[in-house]
């Protein structure tokens, strides 16, 4: 069964382990600085899984969209919303129980499920070293303006021929985002209380 | 460096201390660029205020005083403050360390065929843009942690202002990589090969001044100089690393030291020509790879001379603005970033492609020489697939040995890169 | 189960399956975090750990290594894997500004307040 | 200011509330009564002709000679004077005010004599008469807010005042 | 005139109401504590529980929006320790879950609206157009602001913060306490807290004569000892009617002037410490030490001199030390455009300070502020011109302009930057500007005195018995030394010790200025302000 540790396979654990255990701390922390903190771990280690995969430019974004942009951004809402609270927000020990119980019973269902599936089986490891080391940013570039790079051998023409590339979705998204920003901006903007609003007693 | 000792050692073994020999040279490198740079910081100081710094610390120039204040942080007691959250408080200053340490992983110190760099990322520039930006929560985690007012003034306005300035910032990292084509370093140190007329800052006046815009980023994207609001002692006491004292201070002042080094780093890459030195000297010499591994080891080790000294003059730039500027107020350093650097950042981005678009692979310096031998870089793809459909197929069929495994791979990037750049002109021929 | 075999995992290949076996973990301790939390941004944190769950298995699915040349879904994995972090962010950014705009109404974060609607 | 001419002119307009001056010192002064002081400073701020709108220092000076020896050949009965010196942007002269109080109102040890506060008038009074407050122990009424400027806010006692002692212990501080 | 009533019906408000549940509620849970629980912590939570609806009562009861306002934040005070005893009494396990839910369901209802009421207050009854009820004696700056309703709130409504800027803040210039009411960035109120450094020199001025208290006077203002000394040796002279001789009077003001030099190079040092760069201050103080020197050779001392004395001064100049005065200027005027380009013109330098802290002249003169404060708003007031007549005759026949923005621009006798236009009259950028352009002119003065001195003859001013009988009566004289004018107050009964001795310290009043300067403006601005005014502590606090 091949010759000594194969390392993707080491760091793959590592990395899953270090994800799965920082999401657990989040779940049950109750500081909510904590909580964002093992967050922005989990997230973190996760695109280290995304590196592994070979995904290394969506991993690159992971950690500079998601940790670095969204989290922030969480932890700025953090800190102006955090207050001293007379009772510690605990969720009384009931909720606690019932919510372990069915999470425990989701998981075990899906890693059967993952697990029996036979096309998701890992390939053998001489496959899996053949794998030729391509570039990632240039096909994900093109697939985003004019061409599907990754389909070229694609055997039926019907179906190269109909692959369209992502240009669409990404103005979309361009412009959902523009909205978006005006949105949040709008939503959260300064209070300009008018003077004949006057608050009753 | 994990195949060569792969032929002494059992594999996992050889990529061990390949790990190994690469980690030890990175944080020896930064460590010891630390240790320089705060000798170089008080010397600079010194002269600009008309005054010596240490001499007498060890030696002619007190080249040992660094050594003194590390031994001082060390036996320093690390106290923490009761009412921190004592968990957050410790980690803090490791996880910035860590941030401003992993930017190395990506940044290549000679390029060519092999290049001296830890893990080949081809998404080079991004990888490192990303990793700066993590730098943040050591610091907010330490602002919170510390429980105390002034920590998180500072913790709050350093990330407002390192998160603002990350928009300029990946906006004037973006003109190379249009302009060489790839976001891998070691690509876009390769294209300014030959004399500083190809140096990428010469290659148009746009990227010209958006080099400058984004020196003023970097500065204030790393807390130095005029933007360095978080340690402002004269208004917050010290900024976020008040309550720190001892090692855990001395691990903020090597993230700092050590982003400082890597976004100069990055700017002599990206814009400086990294390995490249002013004069083709490695081809005069003879020192390439044609004639022999010697003297391509030589040559290599002569660009990461260049590299590092290039960083080390920017860093030098960074400490005479630091000690010849007042300090800028938040509003006034917000309003910089958005209303100037961002916008300058655009515009010559704009002027960048407009540049590319009207005389595409003509430098301005080559406006007058005829475009052939700039333009053999961007067709080399071209030429590159004809090559590689044709022998590849051969060499597929032989014997997976380690030692062939490099060329066939960049080959192989050629390949999907070409065949990717031909569709992409056959479709805009097809679309237009 | 009889593939699982812990004695040889180190030397074998990863493939799709254990991909997903964490990203249904994340994904679960997202949707626990949903219910469990009263802090309105614990909520917060809990959606962004389902949708990287949801990132990791388009990643599994796209990528060469654990299906092999040309079986998975290609370059459509890490492309949607793109857009679903975009997207995120912009969820992250509108839901903040709710979170705030309940803080400035209610004094305080935790979500049991808003019972305006009840009967 | 031009001497008896200039305390005439303020005794016809003022009447009983200027009870004397004093010219051959070398720096002549108009004494005024408590009551009349807030009119007196309004009409020489507001007056064109006098314009004294630069207070220069609000102070007070304990006369009280506490040795039995000297006291019998003291000249003056133990009373307090609060001294206004004032100046004149434009017309660059200056002028000094006193006004006599008793050491304690009524006489009854403990209760601060009064004077009416012209921080109204001068804006610089206000940290001036504090510290008069706070050394000398005059209460000026309706100061916006007369508490100790220069010593602790609980420190007892006036330590400008003759016949002031130093307490023996101040928050476990051996004083004396 | 609508005199604003207030509600005198506070049984019928909500927010009462709840505060008399809650009252009730915590004396039903703590009557079943144990002994011991009931003593400590009872007492305590049921005092604060009914101070709640107490204060909500006595403040309607007052009458007056102010009075009522605050005693509703004392109310809300009250249900913050009410809030601490319950959590204290949690803690403990004094309170079941039960108990918890009907505390908290009571807090966190009235919380939010003892904000809205206290909001509410002063606003419901009157309309700002045409509300002219009377809150109190108007004097010019109450420090009680009515709250305007157009005040536009911040977007996330963040509860102030009282931070403390001091007494050990690096940038307070000494052992100065602002304490600072901040929303954000943005500080709404600054209150200074004096008497760190008290030394109660006045008191001790009453057991001294006139000449042993010289060295009392050099540790008030202790950046320009030889200034401090100038101003009472004068005040002494005034009272004596003593004249010193003509070449005693030159030897003072190349004294005087030389001291004016270097405290003001502190201030320009200081202030560049105070935003953030550092080297102008090492500039600066390479010079002084020069001057210190110069200073050391006339009287052994470097900072506290005791050399100008009642009569004239302790010992007369050493030979050569004129010409070494002199080459020290000639080597010093050039220098000068060094500081202007590393502050003065500099464009990140102009950014912190113009148009920051602007003062009016007519406030500048009601505050009772002098000097380069007072000039930097474009008072046109030195006293070494407008000053008393022994002072004067200092300076009588020397040529110089008194540095102060007139008609539109300064004394064009030497070459001086230009003003930015960005900078306002009275701001921040302008009393800076005032003190560099100062430097200049003392170092005319000093020339001047220079060839003054060695052409007059005569004694240097020998000084005065130490145990002279001082003639009885008082005198009060004010010299404009460096941070503004000096003010010393003699009474003195006939014997040989002053029966008072009174200093009017400038930075005193200098800094009073601050909390109406600072209101609304960012924390970085504080020591921006607060430099500009260059004060020192030994002289306030005396």
């Amino acid at each position: 069964m091949g010759d000594g540790i194969y390392w993707p396979t080491f760091f793959f654990l590592l990395f899953s382990a270090l994800a799965c255990g920082f999401a657990l701390a989040v779940v049950f922390s109750r500081n909510v600085v904590r909580m964002a903190f093992y967050l922005v771990m989990s997230l973190a280690s996760t695109a280290g899984l995304f590196f592994l995969a070979g995904e290394d430019f969506v991993g690159a974004m992971q950690l500079m969209i998601y940790v670095g942009g969204t989290l922030v951004l969480l932890i700025f809402g953090v800190m102006l919303t955090s207050q001293k609270q007379f009772v510690e927000m605990k969720t009384p020990a009931g909720q606690w129980i019932v919510g372990l119980v069915t999470g425990c019973a989701l998981v075990a269902l899906l890693w059967m499920a993952a697990f029996e599936t036979p096309q998701w089986q890992p390939i053998s490891r001489a496959e899996a070293e053949a794998v030729a080391v391509q570039p990632t940013a240039t096909p994900i570039g093109v697939a985003l303006t004019n061409g599907r790079v990754d389909q070229l051998d694609q055997p039926d023409e019907t179906l190269r021929g109909g692959m369209s590339s992502y240009l669409l979705p990404f103005e979309i998204v361009s412009v959902h985002l523009l909205v978006v920003l005006i949105g949040a901006a709008y939503l959260a903007r300064a209070k300009r209380r008018s003077p004949s609003a006057a608050a009753p007693g | 460096m994990a195949e060569f000792l792969a032929n002494y050692l059992p594999a996992w073994l050889a990529y061990m201390v390949a790990g190994a020999i690469h980690v030890g040279l990175i944080i020896n490198l930064v460590a010891v660029g630390a240790l320089v740079f705060i000798w170089l910081e008080r010397k600079i100081s010194g002269r600009i205020q008309d005054r010596l710094g240490p001499t007498r610390v060890g030696g002619k120039f007190g080249w040992l005083q660094t050594l003194a204040d590390g031994l001082k942080l060390l036996t320093k007691e690390d106290l923490v403050p009761g009412g921190a959250d004592k968990m957050l408080f410790r980690i803090a200053p490791y996880v910035s360390f860590c941030a401003s340490i992993a930017a190395f992983l990506a940044i290549p110190f000679a390029g060519g065929d092999y290049p001296f760099i830890v893990q080949h990322v081809n998404t080079g520039v991004f990888f490192v843009l990303a990793v700066l930006g993590l730098e943040v929560f050591g610091v907010i985690l330490a602002g919170y942690a510390s429980a105390s007012k002034w920590s998180l003034f500072g913790a709050m306005r350093e990330a407002a202002q390192v998160v603002s300035y990350e928009v300029p910032l990946g906006l004037c990292a973006v003109v190379p990589v249009m302009l060489a084509g790839s976001l891998d370093l070691v690509v876009i140190g390769d294209v300014q090969q030959g004399w500083f007329t190809n140096w990428l800052i010469f290659h148009d006046p746009a990227t010209f001044l958006i080099f400058w815009v984004y020196f003023t980023c970097a500065t204030a994207s790393v807390n130095r100089a005029p933007f360095d609001l978080a340690e402002a002692e004269s208004e917050l006491v010290a900024g976020f690393h008040t309550e720190y004292s001892g090692l855990r201070w001395s691990f903020f002042f090597m993230a700092e030291y050590g982003s400082m080094f890597s976004v100069s780093l990055l700017a002599s890459i990206l814009f400086l020509g990294g390995w490249n030195g002013p004069l083709p000297i490695t081809e005069w010499l003879g020192l390439t790879a044609a004639n022999g591994d010697i003297a391509w080891y030589i040559g290599q080790v002569l660009g990461v001379i260049n590299v590092i000294g290039k960083a080390v003059a920017g860093v030098c730039v960074m400490m005479w603005i630091r000690w010849t500027l007042p300090r800028l107020r938040i509003d006034q350093v917000m309003a910089t970033c958005l209303k100037y650097c961002t916008p300058l950042a655009a515009a010559f981005f704009l002027g960048a492609v407009a540049w590319q678009w009207s005389l595409p692979g003509r430098t301005f310096f080559g406006l007058l020489e005829s475009p052939a031998e700039l333009q053999s870089v961007s067709e080399g793809w071209s030429d590159a697939t004809a090559a590689a459909t044709d022998e590849d197929e051969p060499e597929a069929s032989e014997d997976q040995t380690v030692s062939s495994e490099p060329s066939r791979k960049v080959a192989a990037a050629k390949l999907t890169g070409a065949a990717a750049l031909q569709i992409a002109s056959t479709n805009l021929q097809g679309g237009k | 189960m009889h593939h699982f075999m812990l004695a040889n995992l180190l030397t074998e290949p990863v493939g799709v399956a254990h991909y997903m076996a964490v990203g249904a973990v994340l994904f679960v301790c997202g949707v626990l975090c949903m219910a469990l939390k009263r802090n309105a941004l614990g909520v917060l944190m809990g959606i962004e750990l389902v949708l990287n769950g949801a990132n990791l298995n388009f990643i599994a699915f796209g990528s060469r290594f654990l299906r092999g040349e040309g079986q998975g879904l290609g370059l459509d994995g890490p492309l949607m894997a793109l857009f679903v972090i975009v997207l995120a962010a912009a969820e992250a950014a509108v839901a903040l500004a709710i979170v705030l705009n309940f803080y400035n109404n209610y004094d305080s974060v935790d979500i049991d307040r808003a019972d305006q609607l009840q009967g | 200011m031009s001497g008896q001419a200039f305390v005439d002119q303020l005794k016809q307009k003022f009447g009983d509330d200027i009870v004397g001056a004093n010219l051959e010192n070398v720096d002549p002064w108009v004494e005024v009564t408590a009551q009349g002081l807030l009119a007196v400073c309004q009409h020489l701020h507001d007056e064109p002709s006098l314009a004294f709108d630069y207070l220069n220092s609000v102070t007070a000076v304990d006369y009280l000679e506490t040795d039995p020896k000297k006291a019998a050949k003291a000249d003056f009965e133990p009373h307090m004077q609060v001294v206004y010196h004032l100046f004149s942007m434009q017309h660059k002269h200056s002028l000094v005010l006193k006004v006599i109080v008793p050491r304690w109102r009524d006489d009854v040890p403990g209760q601060l004599p009064e004077v009416p506060s012209v921080a109204g008038i001068w804006a610089t009074a206000d940290w001036h008469e504090r510290e008069c407050f706070d050394l000398l122990g005059v209460k000026f009424t309706d100061h916006p807010n007369l508490r100790r400027i220069l010593c602790p806010e609980d420190w007892v006692g006036y330590p400008l005042r003759k016949d002031y002692e130093m307490p023996t212990e101040y928050h476990g501080i051996r004083g004396r | 005139m609508v005199i604003g009533v207030a509600r005198t019906d506070f049984e019928k408000l909500e927010v009462y109401q709840l505060a008399e549940r809650l009252a009730d509620l915590t004396w039903r849970i703590a009557l079943h504590w144990d002994q011991m629980a009931k003593a400590t912590l009872g007492g305590q939570l049921i005092r604060a529980a009914d101070s709640v609806g107490a204060n909500i009562a006595e403040g309607c009861g007052r009458g007056s929006y102010g009075d009522n306002r605050r005693f509703a934040k004392i109310a809300r005070g009250s249900l913050y320790e009410t809030k601490h005893w319950l959590r204290r009494a949690y803690s403990r396990d004094l309170l079941d879950a039960g108990q918890i839910e009907q505390l908290r369901s009571i807090i966190d209802e009235l919380a939010p609206r003892l904000n809205a009421y206290i909001r509410s207050i002063g606003r419901a009854a009157c309309n700002p157009k045409t509300d002219t009820t009377d809150y109190g004696p108007r004097t010019t700056h109450m420090s009680t602001l009515v709250d305007d309703p157009r005040v536009i709130e911040f977007d996330v409504r963040t509860d102030e913060m009282l931070v403390n800027m001091g007494p050990q803040h690096p940038s307070t210039h000494g052992v100065l306490r602002l304490v600072l009411r901040t929303d954000g960035e943005v500080v709404s109120e600054v209150t200074p807290h004096l008497g760190y450094l008290h030394r109660c020199a006045e008191k001790i001025g009453e057991n001294l004569t006139p000449r042993q208290w010289i060295p009392y006077t050099d540790r008030m203002d202790y950046l320009a000892g030889m200034n401090m000394n100038l101003g009472w040796s004068l005040t002494v002279e005034k009272l004596l009617k003593y004249e010193p001789p003509e070449k005693g009077r030159h030897l003072r003001v190349i004294i005087a002037e030389m001291g004016r030099i270097a405290s003001h190079l502190v201030g320009m040092g200081a202030y560049g410490l105070d935003l953030g760069s550092f080297s102008p201050f090492l500039y600066a103080f390479r010079e002084r030490e020069k001057i210190l020197d110069l200073f050391e050779e006339v009287c052994g001392a470097r900072l506290t001199y005791s050399y100008l004395t009642v009569g004239g001064a302790t010992a007369d100049l050493p030979r050569g030390w004129l010409q070494k005065c002199e080459a020290f200027l000639e080597q010093f005027e050039p220098i000068i455009a060094e500081y202007h380009a590393l502050l003065t013109t500099n464009s990140i330098f102009i950014k912190r300070t113009a148009g920051i802290g602007v003062m009016s002249p007519e406030m500048a003169i009601n505050f009772g502020t002098s000097g380069p404060v007072l000039r930097g708003s474009g008072v046109d007031h030195d006293l070494r011109r407008d000053g008393e007549e022994i002072y004067t005759a200092m300076y009588d026949g020397y040529a110089f302009e008194v540095i102060v923005e007139k008609d539109g621009h300064y004394p064009k006798d030497h070459k001086y930057p230009a003003v930015p236009h960005e900078a306002v009259l009275g701001d921040c950028w302008h009393r800076f500007y005032v003190r560099m352009l100062e430097v200049v002119q003392s170092i005319d003065l000093v020339r001047q005195a220079i060839d003054r001195y060695s052409t007059a003859e005569g004694g240097y001013g020998e000084p005065r018995k130490l145990t002279e009988k001082l003639p009885k009566g008082e005198a009060y004289l004010e010299t404009e030394s460096p941070r503004g004018q000096m003010g010393f107050y003699l009474v003195s009964d006939g014997s040989s010790i002053p029966w008072r001795a009174r200093a009017r310290s400038s930075s005193f009043c200098n800094l009073s200025v601050t909390s109406d300067l600072c209101r609304g403006c960012l924390i970085a601005d504080i020591p921006a302000i607060v430099g500009s005014l260059d004060i020192v502590m030994g002289e306030i606090d005396r």
